[in-house]
């Protein structure tokens, strides 16, 4: 693809793309299964019997069991679908963010009520912060 | 003749939903983004609208990979709540204006813009936490809602200028409808926010500010900024803004009018991982 | 760089798919109809497209009245043949092309065409219809297809003028690809017919001669035609017709180029209801 | 609405805009679940019950029982849902195109036959023949 990609360059940041949505389509339909009371209950009984249900790769499947959001992300997974699996897990999406960045959950709520991140240093990777 | 009387901005946060539900709203927390609802909360009621034109964007809810419209018009009779993983939002279904709707797509799509008319759709908090942050917790909606899907999951969204012009021919629309109707058109998502990766969390008050009032006074220049402009200042999930340009192309000024009075305006930070961002306009 | 090297022009009937399944193109009735395509289906082997790209419409069988895109891509990696009410045709599922259709999507979009994109869809007679018509009864489609569905049921249908500006983006998407494919454009549909009320059984062949004439040497004045004409001089069915303005669009000469070669041109009367027209334009 | 329907003046035409889809809906979707087998066998055990499961109006339903298609389109109906009714009944599209203009079926196709019907005469409401 010679597409523009100017978004490729925002450090900590995926764009969910069409290339992004091809890689991932697999993994977050599965991730909407998990609307249903009766997947969740599945899912929750053995989830990895409930992941090869899925022609996900072996990659995504252990970035979901693992929940590395990040690595889930990587792979193709969108942070709208992801969040069906926090909600099966019983996580807000503070938490579910947070887990992403590499604080502790205090951490991220402390500096979410202090303002958030800022944009300073955040705006192309490599940037000095 | 049907108009357009006012505009409407917010986020649309869904712990905010959650804490309206969960009876948290006057927790130290909470309080302060309640409070910025107050006014408005009264303003609505004395201004009864018929109908509200609602533009969203739904968040894997309604629409799964399997279908991406980019532009969703709902024209049904009305839309249930949507589970999104924790069971609905105990809120009233949302009543839909199938004929207004119906007339609205026919006119908008004659304008040369592409939508996807939808006759059957939950509507998740993109939709129902701007009702209640401005109807409280009724039992009923005070009036229909013509709710309006905008894809900004998978990119390319649509630009900020498309979205503007949208909304031009959406008060267009609005404006040849026969019947006598007060219209409102709400703009909601945003504003500065990242829900995903390392760059979680990320806010931008000067952006936001910035954006505010630039939306007042220069709604046209503000509807060439490029979607990498919205990343890279306001979070992936900041893009949502471009759904502000919809709501404030409908309005009379840039379509020939007299300038909107600003009723109120708010900002505040934090709502879990966003900046919460509310603007109501009135036309004159 | 890919490059759209032709443009494929024919009529969708039914009726043609079920002939062909049955076995009854030798019958006197469907024989004129066959022949005019033998030549395309020498054409198309020795074409060796690497891709189609098949503008059709669904004819309520992958949407219903719940979700109605105006212009639907699909970019799944295959699509089923859709159960019309008597089982699916008997001919091969449909190879799609994601990569091209995402990248088709991601340009189409981010030039102000709203684009619904799809990844679950069974294609109906209006996409297989074609594909039998020019390749025969293989055990395999010759190559990947992207099938690009058009909402023609529900009134309004897209603007002759629109679908035309929206081939032209097409093809500035397909040539900014980076490999090196041969892509063909089809549009399908029409040509006059009508398949409901009194007035149903409408043929008009002067209508539908002008109409190849206008293609060919005029289409940017064709384009401008407004729905009505097409309704009151081809039928309400006729009004299919608009997306053969997109294949147009995609074509060289419309874009700075060579005008192109007319390789074939067939019409004849009556395909069941329908005029059946067909046409193959190569790009020089 | 004040929008322009300038196809109003076409003989023997009903265009299926935003109001007759709304008329409509319910006709047309209780087609479309004809193209499950479940449902035409439903359906054929016992038509009216089976309407019966769906909001439509009395007179859809009748027109439905009397295949009376003519009907079904000024009820909202569109011929590509409609069409559906046909395949249940193992109709040809040119049978059920016929039945609407009032001719045999053997005069219908004899006239598509010949050419099909002119537009001369056809193109306004009035118009002389
Ligand atoms: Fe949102
Ligand atoms: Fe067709």
């Amino acid at each position: 693809m010679s597409l523009d990609k100017p978004y490729k360059d925002v450090p900590g940041t995926t764009i969910f793309d069409a290339d992004m949505s091809r890689q991932g389509y697999h993994l977050n339909q599965f991730c909407m299964s998990l609307m249903k009371a009766e997947n969740r209950a599945r899912f929750k009984a053995n989830e990895r019997a409930y992941l090869d249900e899925w022609p996900m790769s072996e990659e995504q499947k252990q970035a979901v069991l693992a929940r590395d959001l990040n690595r889930c992300i990587a792979l193709g997974g969108n942070i709208y679908f992801l969040a069906k699996i926090g909600a099966t897990d019983g996580k807000s999406f503070q938490q579910m963010a947070g887990s992403m960045t590499g604080m502790s959950e205090e951490e991220y709520r402390n500096m979410m009520v202090s303002g958030g991140r800022s944009a300073e240093g955040n705006r192309y990777i490599g940037e000095k912060k | 003749m049907a108009r357009i009387t006012a505009s409407v901005y917010t986020s649309h946060v869904p712990a905010v939903g959650a804490a309206l539900d969960l009876g948290k709203t006057a927790e130290p927390y909470w309080q302060p983004v309640f409070k910025g609802y107050e006014f408005s909360k009264q303003w609505l009621k004395d201004q009864k609208p018929d109908v509200i034109f609602l533009v969203y964007n739904d968040h894997a809810n309604a629409f799964s990979l399997d279908i991406i419209p980019t532009f969703a018009i709902g024209t049904a009779p009305e839309f249930a709540v949507a589970d999104e993983g924790w069971g609905p939002r105990p809120v009233p279904k949302v009543i839909g204006h199938p004929k207004l709707a119906g007339h609205i797509a026919q006119s908008v799509i004659q304008d040369d813009f592409d939508l996807t008319i939808v006759n059957k759709m939950d509507v998740d908090h993109g939709l129902t936490v701007p009702m209640s942050l401005m109807c409280g917790q009724p039992q009923a909606w005070p009036c229909p809602v013509i709710p309006f899907a905008v894809n900004v999951v998978q990119y390319p969204v649509p630009s900020g200028r498309r979205c503007y012009m949208l909304g031009k021919a959406i008060r267009k629309a609005i404006e040849s409808y026969d019947e006598p109707l007060n219209v409102q058109i709400w703009g909601t998502g945003g504003m500065s926010h990242q829900l995903q990766g390392p760059r979680a969390g990320l806010i931008n008050k000067e952006f936001d500010t910035a954006f505010l009032d630039r939306l007042i006074a220069d709604p046209e220049g503000l509807s060439a900024m490029p979607h990498i402009d919205y990343v890279r200042e306001a979070g992936s999930e900041g893009i949502e803004l471009v759904m502000w340009l919809i709501a404030r192309g409908a309005m009379s000024d840039v379509n020939g009018g007299k300038p909107p009075t600003v009723r109120h305006r708010f900002y505040h930070v934090p709502a879990s991982n966003t900046a919460v961002g509310h603007l109501i306009l009135e036309n004159n």
